[in-house]
């Protein structure tokens, strides 16, 4: 499955790139299993996401939370928490 | 009232008319009995920063904003509803955010602004970048549990 | 902040300018984060009414809106607040009343124009009569209980 | 003692007058005292005062409680509950 993976803030300047395609691996069905999957990557994903509970994830533009199925999501967003308003 | 109206959102670089705004929310209208307008501004955190930089997501920005400002519409009877959302580098003294709130009572316009304001920092992809006068560069502005907590004042138990 | 500030109360017969006046609370600042306005405007009722006559306490309306403007003061760290209340005859759509509340951080501005409006409506010595466009001389606008409950959400217990 | 009455509102309509200068009778000494003293002086006081619960009183310019004494007030102001803002 190919999806297109965006970073924001300080996620994004941490893994060192705003945006990727990936194929992602078989088995990566819920978002846990792609945050797992890309922390493993190399360092500056250990390090992006050295504390998961602070990494927010949007499929399609839509929160979810880690445990949501990935599903067709073709756009998926990694960032921290917002802190807009 | 015929049901819900349709919120007015913006996301952008340039300033905006906070007056102007809320003008257009009551002109020319004789329903609307009250008008309830935020504007948040950016601090210079007593001498500390140069510029705040907002980082958001576009498209999903303008989306999130526009649920959020849909679940206001229809869970308070609101005669008009403005939300203004910047993004790029802000001076401090310079506006951030606008949310005007038109109804005919008032309750309704200052519980819709400020639900407004729980959700648009808690939920809206925008991120926050400190620019310090002095030093080296700053560094990301923290989320705070206390508007997580604020957010949570909105969903009943 | 070295205490409270001193707000500005102004009692008057003429419009004002609600975007000038929450303009000056910010102007020239760095420090003000919030800047929440309400204005109550008058509503024709569904087409029923002329005008609201507001009928008031000279003297007294100025020294017990003043009492609860300082109130605010003490209770939230404002940065600037204003409160312009008309009185006379004002028709639909027109401007009754203004609260402009700015500080640092939302919670309180909002939280003092919320409080504002509430003490308003329940304390500041002024009476609303209707004026029918249609038939008899219209009647004077009951108080609500409504207002007086939402008072009470300001004290403890 | 000599006070100045002031009349607000439907108050003011009733009893047919803005302001009045009066003596108080010996003995007043609570604002319920005056308000029960001006109820019996005619009909149109009495029709002003009939549900005496919705009346509100200041001293001085200072909203007071029915059982409060009038002590050295100048200024005795009458009217309905209140409807700004």
């Amino acid at each position: 499955m190919t999806v297109e993976i965006r970073y924001f803030a300080w996620v994004r300047e941490r893994v060192g790139t705003e945006a990727e395609t990936l194929d992602l691996p078989e088995g990566t069905q819920t978002v846990s299993d792609l945050l797992s999957w890309l922390k493993n990557r190399d360092e500056r994903f250990a390090h992006a996401f050295e504390d998961m509970d602070t990494i927010r994830v949007a499929l399609d533009q839509e929160h979810s939370e880690h445990d949501q199925l990935i599903g067709n999501a073709r756009e998926i967003a990694i960032f921290p928490p917002m802190t807009g308003g | 009232m015929s049901g819900p109206i349709t919120p007015k959102v913006l996301i952008q670089a340039e300033d905006f008319d906070a007056a102007a705004e809320a003008g257009a929310l009551s002109a020319g209208r004789k329903d609307v009995g009250a008008l309830v307008t935020f504007t948040g501004l950016c601090r210079d955190e007593d001498g500390r920063l140069s510029a705040l930089e907002l980082e958001h997501y576009p498209g999903m920005a303008e989306a999130e904003i526009t649920r959020i400002a849909k679940e206001a519409c229809s869970r308070w009877p609101l005669t008009g509803l403005t939300v203004i959302h910047r993004f790029g580098k802000i001076a401090p003294g310079g506006n951030i955010v606008l949310v005007a709130a038109a109804s005919s009572h008032r309750r309704a316009a200052f519980e819709a602004a400020d639900y407004l304001m729980d959700f648009l920092k808690t939920r809206a992809p925008f991120w926050k970048k400190e620019h310090l006068k002095e030093g080296s560069e700053g560094s990301w502005v923290e989320a705070k549990t206390i508007d997580d907590d604020a957010a949570k004042r909105w969903t009943p138990g």
